[in-house]
């Protein structure tokens, strides 16, 4: 009794703090604390569970806390070993892992019931087959995503021919085994169920392999909704109230990224599932730039244009990101504003990979926040400003968006750095972006392009700037 | 239409929680700003690891011979244990340099 | 101590359902800008007359001629129903007036 | 079974309908829409209380429509007929009955106890009198603020000498004597519950009665947050969640409200309940007006002066209500507008008795909301305003919140009227207002006293201008 009451304190605790975490990082400076209430909230709730009352049971606490260091290890260490760089991949991974404990926590369970060990209700026995499915799909959907993410992945390699149209008859033949499942009870057998597994996890896999590599962000953070949604019908399945909520604060977070990523992009969540622009296949020829000439710009050029300019806008892209390059633009930046020249950086809210992006990267290398402006802020400071320094950035700096509408990304707001009187874009070659569109930008009068990896080339400019 | 019915009327209680926490997610995850929305995600990995609670129950309750149930509850504790640490202590590190910059500024 | 325990636990549902609805209230609330401020009291009111039901019940469950409890029940109802009634009209006529300037303007 | 799941169904839709409603109450645009969302969700739980399954039962349904009738119809027309200046009034009296009906069914269920013909855990009787008690406190507190409000009683007659002692005193007794009852159980006896809820009714009005009349704006805020609470534990006692989030709903409400209006007059709660200011009895030395001299301005030359300004910014306060003088700043206004005069207005939060009070009123009249300017906006305006138009206000538009540290309401953000070419200033007489202190803007060089009942003024002021 004494123990249960605590225990259930305990539990009612870890909710609540999962919440306040949440709403505590609704603002930077409160954005650390809310974290460590909602870790603290979730430590609480493991020793409850730890300890909760259950009878004479055997317990096992050396496997758990086996478990547990093997596991705590294995999180911390990537944590801190990973690059933010690299934060889509690692989300998406923990989507996975999050997706796969529930699969085997379904799975026990079902065992269970086949065994004749315990009896379910139809009610149950759907919570437990959701929690199978959707921790199926979460799990082996992000393990592709990471591939394609890491690039070990091509998409022609994964999608065939009509694979929207088959899987969406995966999809149906999996709903309906298990509706047939439902209704044959103890009888369906656990092999069988077992066999719905499988095409589960043949689902995600094959859900996700269509998806256009680049639309990868959008698929991650539904996924991520996807592994909430697998924790909460297991805590259905379990009666455990804390993860009920937790798994659908995780899903409610997950559907509005999802749902402000689409916005941002100006497309639809079905235009990204069934395979738009994304795919790097079909842009082929609308990349081709035509016989429209870029006019580079010398390196020397470009550091003494810096150097004498009032006003210079960064407008940070995915490629800052594949170069690792936030350091150097830091560098770069400080030894700007010490020659009296005022620096900004306009952040794009899909710029990068992730929402939120380049936030992270800039923040990694310590730029001050108040020097990174929004979508508007940005465009206002752009218009006044003598030089924007695209770095690696493409389709959110994209003209096409605002003038051409057969464009696919017509109606998606950008950054307007071509209202700069000049603009100096650094990147790698003429290859368009992650839509896979030629972008008119480096075609204007104002525009010059300085070729090469960002890292390097703002190295480079350091260097210049320094020895005049 | 008898199982739904009965099977909502004996998880009412839970369907009521479902309910509110919705509508409470959607409200309070709404107000998260962009510049945090790669740590919400992180976070969110680490709140989803709330599964881990269902993974120590299994596992308490499994007979000390039954190694079925003891490698799957392990499995389950170790992938809910990585969710859990990786996602607190990766945003924890986001958002560390988010306060550092707040200080130099 | 121990009656306290053993109410939290028989009504373990019932404070989830508050604390839910207590973080939920506040958030929501939060959200009503100075200019509604008076149709949202009036609003409230309207909603406190939810002990309404509480009446009913009352009264569904009185003897036909336990006058005691048919009185009570009464009043209780008509008490509940002014509230009901009278609040959401007056919060209704309130607010039509900020929709016309809407058009108006 | 079926009919249970309908209701629960039911009453389910209309505890998110509540919800959902009070969150489109977050802008003005779907606002009505909230409330008529939260109307029918009421409809819904009343109908499903009216029919849910509950064995057989006498159900006395004539009894239960006869009071729906009777109450819905004074509901109805009382909020028909309200004048929008009397909305505080009108809240309070329904706080009261909130209040009336959770003592009701509170003492009917005790009386069920204590006959013997029910039986309650100690926690279910502590919700019982928690219900009979903030109920009882709901009620006559809300009785004596109606009447303060509408100048029923007079502060003084109802305060005695040592007033918060005695209060303290009485609620440590109402708090020991529920304590002894709930450890006595059935023993105490339907009569000394009675007793307690004599006392809870008199000490309802004893809390209420040295608040100065003036802030009763906040105990009526607060009242509304107790009408809910009390609502919140009857539905505890009935085991009825609807209740339960319907009474919390407006809990959370009344204290978010009563919080904001404390800190929009800079003063803590306890200040308020403890009786400051706000009683007109000890502000008469601080009122007086020393020996300056106030400066009068005709009809004609506020006219003449108002006609031929290019921008007017007028501040409504308290009085505007109070001489219901809404309709009469409309048609000044157009008439204004008319001559090419821009006209705007300042709205102070706590300008009135209730927030958000000017709002509604001037809404009533029809005038735009985008005419509406907050304070930080209103400051702006009338930092370029030819004349401020002071009609009825007064605290919130004394600048000895800003420059005198010793003024009660020291700190309190206000309306910098005295910064615009000229200030006229209608009210009937040089006596304070709620906060019982002289206003050194009444005396400045370019402030004009135009004395009168405001409507009164205004309709003359019309009527001059229309002669020019
Ligand atoms: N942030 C999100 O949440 C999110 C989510 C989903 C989708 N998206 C999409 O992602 C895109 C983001 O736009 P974006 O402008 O940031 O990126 P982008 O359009 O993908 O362009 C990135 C550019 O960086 C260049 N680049 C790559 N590696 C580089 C290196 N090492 N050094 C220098 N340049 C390098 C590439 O050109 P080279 O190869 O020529 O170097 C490429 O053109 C948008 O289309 C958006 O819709 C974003
Ligand atoms: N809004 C809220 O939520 C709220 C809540 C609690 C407290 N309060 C307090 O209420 C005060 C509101 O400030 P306020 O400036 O609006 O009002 P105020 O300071 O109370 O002043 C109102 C003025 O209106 C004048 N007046 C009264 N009847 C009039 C009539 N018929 N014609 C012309 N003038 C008339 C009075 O002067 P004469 O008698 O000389 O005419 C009085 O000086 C603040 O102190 C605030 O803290 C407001």
């Amino acid at each position: 009794m004494t123990l249960d009451f605590f225990t259930d304190i305990a539990f009612l605790a870890g909710a609540i703090a999962f919440v306040w975490g949440l709403r505590l990082l609704s603002s930077p400076d409160t954005a650390r604390r809310g974290n460590i209430i909602a870790g603290l909230g979730m430590g609480i709730a493991i020793l409850a569970a730890m300890f909760q009352p259950m009878g004479t049971v055997p317990n096992n606490y050396l496997w758990i806390v086996g478990g547990m260091v093997v596991g705590g290890i294995a999180g911390w260490i990537s944590a801190r070993k990973v690059q933010m760089t690299a934060m889509p991949q690692m989300v998406s991974i923990f989507n996975g892992l999050g997706g796969a404990c529930a699969v085997v926590l379904a799975s026990a369970e079902l065992y269970y019931f086949y065994d004749g060990q315990t009896a379910l209700s139809m009610g149950e026995l759907l919570i437990l087959y959701l929690a199978l499915l959707i921790g199926a799909v979460a799990f082996t959907g992000s393990m592709l995503a990471f591939a394609k993410l890491q690039g070990l992945v091509n998409d022609r390699k994964v999608t065939l021919p009509y694979h929207n149209i088959l899987n969406l008859i995966m999809l149906a033949v999996l709903l309906g085994l298990t509706v047939y499942a439902l209704m044959q009870g103890k009888a369906f057998g656990f092999n069988m169920a077992m066999l719905i597994l499988a095409l589960g996890l043949i689902y995600g896999f094959s859900f996700v392999a269509p998806i256009g590599g680049a639309d990868m962000p959008v698929v991650i953070s539904l996924l991520n909704s996807f592994s909430g949604l697998s924790a909460a019908s297991a805590g259905f399945a379990y009666d455990s109230r804390i993860m009920i909520v937790g798994g659908i604060l995780v899903g409610a977070s997950g559907t509005i990224l999802t749902i402000l990523m689409c916005e941002a992009m100006n497309r639809s969540l079905l235009n990204v599932l069934i395979g738009g622009f994304g795919s790097s296949g079909k842009a082929g020829p609308a990349g081709a730039a035509g016989d429209q000439v870029a006019k580079e710009v010398s390196l020397t050029d470009a550091a003494i244009q810096l150097f004498y300019s009032n006003s210079v806008v960064i407008v940070p892209g995915y490629g800052l990101a594949v170069a690792q390059a936030q350091m150097v633009v830091k560098e770069l930046d400080a030894l700007l504003e010490a020659n009296g020249v005022n620096v900004k950086y306009g952040i794009h809210p899909v710029a990068g990979r992730m929402p939120g992006h380049m936030n992270v990267l800039l923040a990694e290398a310590d730029i001050p926040y108040d020097k990174l402006l929004d979508l508007d802020a940005a465009n206002e400071a752009l218009a006044q400003a003598d030089i924007a320094v695209v770095v690696g950035a493409n389709d959110v700096v994209n003209p096409a968006a605002e003038t051409d509408p057969s464009s696919p990304i017509y109606g998606m707001p950008v950054l307007q750095v071509w209202k700069a009187k000049n603009v100096i874009v650094l990147k790698r070659s003429m290859n368009p972006g992650y839509a896979g569109i030629q972008n008119p930008l480096f075609f204007m009068d104002n525009t010059r392009m300085l070729f090469g990896d960002a890292k390097d080339t703002l190295n480079k400019l350091v260097q210049e700037i320094k020895n005049m | 239409m008898e199982t739904i019915m009965s099977f909502f009327e004996e998880n009412l209680e839970m369907i009521y929680l479902l309910a509110f926490t919705i509508l409470l997610g959607f409200e309070v995850i709404s107000k998260v700003p962009t510049v945090l929305h790669t740590p919400l995600m992180s976070g969110a990995n680490a709140i989803s690891g709330v599964v881990i609670i269902g993974a120590i129950l299994l596992m308490r309750r499994a007979a000390p011979d039954d190694y079925l149930t003891l490698t799957l509850g392990f499995i389950g504790i170790v992938l809910g244990m990585v969710n859990v640490a990786g996602g607190f202590a990766v945003t924890d590190r986001m958002l560390e340099m988010f306060k550092k910059k707040k200080k130099n500024a």
